[in-house]
């Protein structure tokens, strides 16, 4: 069994109302030291696969037709074997 | 001034191809300046001379609908939105845009956009904004693709429309294979502001100072009007334009800090930056004041690092209004601003040289004749060749009563009623807040058209948009006339007196003279009808190029109809039975033929025959009499026969009710 | 004579409806609140209303909590005052700790705006006195992010204190899976706090003051309320 | 300048409707090997800190406060030094 973790985030040009929202209203709390905020979203897959190979490809083409938004957004997958 | 600084590219007739500018429209350039232009002079040009800023390729056709009329208080074209009197001292702009190419590429953010689009459109006027309503054309279902569109589309419209906080009253969905890959995404708002309050477009008073509030300025859609000036193919694909994000909760301050500015009396114009932003804002108003003006772009609050005077001028950035302001009263509106929390920050000043001058970095990037820019002033003009499409010869030709059905009437109905297009569209519309601002008197669901009350006010608006695109595809001038018609149908089914329309028209390509044959004779239908019901049209959208690999999607002129309700309580109506023993009554001509039915087309997959005959003048005493029944509350029900016919009408006005109805057909 | 506050956060949307309702339909002094006042001024009863506070951006009202006025509302709701959170409202007193639990991304994942019925279960709290024993409120919802969550323990408490104010029921008044627009554990759609002075409802009683717009019943909480002074 | 990666996820005892949402479709595109698919934010702090100890406290206090809701949230920091 493996465990994908991915972290699919907007393209840096694109605006990220979110993370800007965000970045304010830790602001208003007091931590100007916070310069930015960009807010994405973070993904566990749990794959049942023979190999790492076979695990890793399934979990990118998941990403690549589903789980990010090729249009705006990048994904980055990191995979650990859990048993 | 020299002709580019080092790091422009330098500018060729190539160049100005490949912003999608003719040889022709090149020349004229050079002529309006005297000179080659810059390569930041060139981007404003092609930007303002697109299909989208332009309507180079529609305006002369346009000119021939009516678009003058004793309620309108602004022509059509001369503002923002069209703006029409109810009387109790009250004007409504309103008005319909399209974001299809976007939605096609981005779905979600497309649509968003869109609807963010045109309530600034409405508040810029200086209205609020009291009701949504969207008309949504998507290929057939089962292809997955366009399950993804819908979902976006719908769920885009939701979020923004939601957050904005204006509810989203009215619409239509509808399926044909022809839309497939080129969706129709057209937004309407519905604005109320007191008669003498409203704000123009205009910048006049030389050393007025010019002010741009809301978001910052980023990357976004760059040549978003350029690219909705193109066909949707393979190559546009790959050119993927960094897409435009829509931030609703941005608006909705910008909506209260812009209706607050305008009360200060200190703002002498104020227009909302849609497609080609600065660019466009700045020339329009300029033009419209015959005035100039002279931008700082370092002024510009920008998102990204070192971007260019072109990328600042071109960008679409949502979100953004420029404002002009009274001398010495810029710090009253800045303060309005802040207090919301927004950017407000001067970034040029009024001129009468009747100039746009952009600086950057202390250089002049450009300097161009306003007037040379804008629709109305210099942009071109064309009247394009047309030519009868051969495909109606074979359509038209087509009998109905060849088609052999061996199925019965029930089964017919059942299976009718499973067309995506008659089938309830509850998973759509109870996304959207239908109720916030509490004026909903009649929404979604079981009505021909919404009805809002006007709060202090017996009265109330009666509003829908409407088109049936295959109609139009198989008697475009008939097609025409029956969107117009239709639509005011609806709106009289609601208990309204249809006032005045806008238009947003979803056509192919220009340049192809069968297509502009469809789009001539479309328009002309609509003239006949608005001038026999007396609906003028009050302003609204051209989009061409709306094509797909394969072929060209149905001419689609969307209608947004606007209504007035003399007594909301007393005549508001809705489509479902009300009480047992009513009887029910069929009013108006025999319909001859299946033609273009959603039945030949749902259970027999056929795009044929004629449209439905259509009689003008016996249409307007047909809505006319339907008014004054609903005024002497004869009628408890009125419900518009349209996809499906009677059957389906009957079908819908009992579920509606969890009631039943006998009919006696002979 | 009474005095209503109504909080106006940056996004609030239904904060004019709130105001419409109390002023105009039940004639109440009412006034709004700007969310960067820090004192609310002479007021006996504060609205937290409806609305996308801050664009809901993190979580439905996890910054709105953090304006100045929420302070000023916790003190007022310490001291006993009558304080409802509507909607929008509700999400900003639960990030605020003013109430138990916090609010989930509805079941389908869909924003879903209807009518719905409701079942009073708690009459003893301001704003719930005046609703008829046995009678279902038919009372319109409007959110993306209505599923309420509580852990066990917070939920025992909530059972045995009678804090729960109303659920999600059918027109017979049964608290079933299909009457639950969002999958709030329960069915739960409104609460209140241990002193209950505070409640917190998903439905929105504002839109539901006139039988022209679908329905009155939403006007029994805001009699309950006036009956309370 | 450091850089907080932050992961904000829903304890496991609750329903995640976004991840089952994701493993049917994903299930329909034909990936089975997929068991489980849980869905939570990535956040990218970047802060202007003196020490990693300063811009630790900086990110956790600001999960703490705001970027997650300690009712039915966990969250995890990683911390990175950018230049």
């Amino acid at each position: 069994m493996f465990k994908a973790e991915i972290n699919v985030t907007l393209r840096k040009s694109i605006l990220d109302p979110k993370g800007k929202a965000a970045r304010e209203a830790l602001h208003q709390l007091g931590y100007h030291a916070i310069q930015d905020v960009r807010i994405g979203k973070y993904i566990e897959l749990f794959v049942d696969a023979a190999s790492e190979t076979e695990a890793e490809q399934i979990a990118r083409e998941s990403c690549e037709k589903l789980l990010a938004n090729e249009v705006m957004e990048d994904f980055v997958i990191t995979l650990t074997k859990t048993n | 001034m020299n002709a580019s600084t080092p790091q422009e590219p330098q500018v060729t007739l190539d160049l100005a191809k490949e912003h999608g500018l003719t040889e022709q429209e090149y020349q004229q350039i050079c002529d309006y300046l005297g000179r080659v232009p810059t390569f930041t002079e060139l981007g404003v040009y092609s930007v303002m001379w697109s299909e989208h800023c332009s309507y180079k390729n529609s305006i002369a056709v346009l000119k021939t609908l009516p678009r003058s009329g004793p309620q309108l208080l602004v022509d059509a074209g001369e503002e923002n939105a069209g703006l029409v009197d109810i009387g109790d001292g009250l004007a409504c702009a309103f008005k319909i845009e399209s974001h299809n190419h976007p939605s096609a590429v981005e779905p979600y953010q497309g649509a968003a956009t869109g609807v963010g689009g045109i309530h600034r459109d409405i508040f810029t006027m200086g209205a609020r904004p009291v009701a949504s309503l969207n008309s949504l054309r998507f290929g057939s279902l089962e292809n997955p693709r366009v399950r993804y569109l819908l979902d976006g589309v719908v769920r885009g419209i939701a979020d923004y429309g939601n957050a904005f906080g204006v509810p989203t009253v009215a619409g239509e969905v509808c399926f044909d294979e022809s839309y497939e890959g080129n969706p129709l995404v057209n937004a309407m708002s519905v604005g109320i502001v007191k008669v003498g309050e409203t704000a123009s477009a205009i910048a006049t008073g030389e050393g007025n100072p010019v002010i741009i509030v809301g978001s910052s300025t980023g990357r976004d859609g760059i040549h978003g009007a350029t690219f909705a000036s193109e066909e949707i193919s393979e190559a546009s694909e790959s050119k993927r334009p960094s897409v435009q994000v829509g931030d609703p909760f941005m608006e909705k301050l910008l909506l209260e800090a812009s209706l607050e500015a305008l009360k200060t009396g200190a703002v002498v114009g104020m227009q909302d930056m849609g497609a080609a932003g600065i660019a466009c804002s700045t020339s329009e108003m300029s033009a419209k004041g015959e005035a100039g003006m002279e931008i700082d772009l370092d002024k510009v609050p920008a998102r990204e690092e070192g971007m260019t005077a072109y990328e600042l001028l071109l960008s679409e950035s949502q979100e953004r209004m420029l404002v002009v302001a009274h001398k010495g009263r810029e710090q009253e509106i800045i303060d309005v601003y802040k207090k919301w929390d927004l950017h407000a920050v001067v970034i040029g000043h009024v001129t009468n040289t009747g100039r746009v001058q952009y600086h950057k970095e202390g250089q002049l990037k450009a300097d161009i004749p306003a007037d040379s820019l804008v629709l109305g002033g210099g942009a071109p003009v064309y009247i394009r060749e047309t030519r009868r499409p051969d495909y109606l010869d074979e359509t038209m030709s087509f009998n109905p009563a060849t088609v052999r059905e061996e199925r019965s009437l029930t089964e017919l109905i059942y299976t009718l009623l499973k067309s995506p297009n008659i089938a309830s569209k509850r998973w759509v519309y109870e996304q959207y807040d239908t109720m916030v601002r509490t004026n909903t008197v009649v929404g979604p669901g079981p009505s021909d058209a919404a009805v809002i009350r006007l709060k202090d006010s017996r009265k109330g608006l009666a509003v829908k948009t409407d088109c049936n695109g295959r109609y139009v595809y198989l008697n475009p001038r008939k097609g025409g006339q029956i969107a117009v018609v239709e639509a005011a149908r609806n709106v009289v089914c609601a208990g309204g007196r249809p006032v005045a329309i806008t238009n947003c028209l979803n056509f192919g390509n220009p340049y192809k003279p069968e297509m502009y044959w469809v789009f001539k004779e479309a328009v002309g239908g609509m003239g006949d009808a608005c001038r026999m019901l007396q609906t003028p049209v009050t302003g609204g959208n051209v989009s061409f190029y709306n094509e797909n690999p394969k072929g060209a999607v149905f001419p689609t002129p969307t209608i947004g109809m606007l209504g007035l309700v003399e007594d909301v309580e007393k005549h508001a109506m809705t489509a479902s039975f009300k009480q047992e023993g009513d009887t029910i009554l069929y009013v108006g001509a025999p319909r001859r033929g299946l033609g273009g039915s959603e039945y030949l087309s749902w259970c027999h997959k056929i795009t044929a025959g004629d449209a439905p005959e259509l009689d003008l003048i016996f249409e307007k005493s047909l809505q006319q009499a339907t008014i004054e029944v609903i005024h002497k509350q004869l009628i408890t029900a009125a419900h518009d026969l349209s996809d499906g016919g009677l059957a389906i009408a009957i079908t819908e006005m009992a579920v509606f009710a969890g009631k039943g109805a006998h009919l006696d057909l002979s | 004579m009474p005095t209503f506050g109504v909080i106006v956060f940056p996004g609030s949307n239904c904060d004019h409806d709130a105001y419409h309702a109390l002023k105009h339909i039940m004639g109440v002094d009412t006034r709004f609140i700007f969310h960067k006042e820090t004192d609310l001024g002479k007021v006996d009863g504060i609205v937290v209303p409806g609305g996308f506070s801050y664009g809901d951006y993190l979580r439905s009202g996890a910054i709105a909590r953090f304006s100045p006025v929420m302070q000023a509302v916790s003190d007022f709701a310490a001291k006993g005052g009558p304080v409802i959170g509507i909607c929008n409202g509700f999400q900003i007193l639960l990030e605020s700790g003013l109430l138990p639990g916090a609010m989930l991304h509805n079941e389908q994942l869909r924003f879903t705006c209807k009518q719905v019925y409701l079942k009073t279960e708690a009459f003893d709290t301001p704003f719930t006195s005046a609703i008829p024993k046995d009678t279902l409120l038919h009372i319109p919802v409007a959110h993306g992010e209505g599923n309420y969550y509580a852990d066990e323990t917070t939920l025992a408490q909530l059972e045995d204190q009678n804090q729960i104010v109303f659920r999600y029921v059918d027109a017979d008044g049964n608290p079933t899976r299909e009457s639950n627009p969002n999958g709030a554990v329960g069915n739960i759609a409104g609460i209140c706090n241990a002193a209950r002075n505070v409640v917190g409802m998903m439905p929105h009683p504002e839109r539901a003051m006139e039988t022209l717009l679908g329905s009155a019943d939403g006007k029994y909480v805001f009699e309950s309320v006036l009956q309370s002074f």
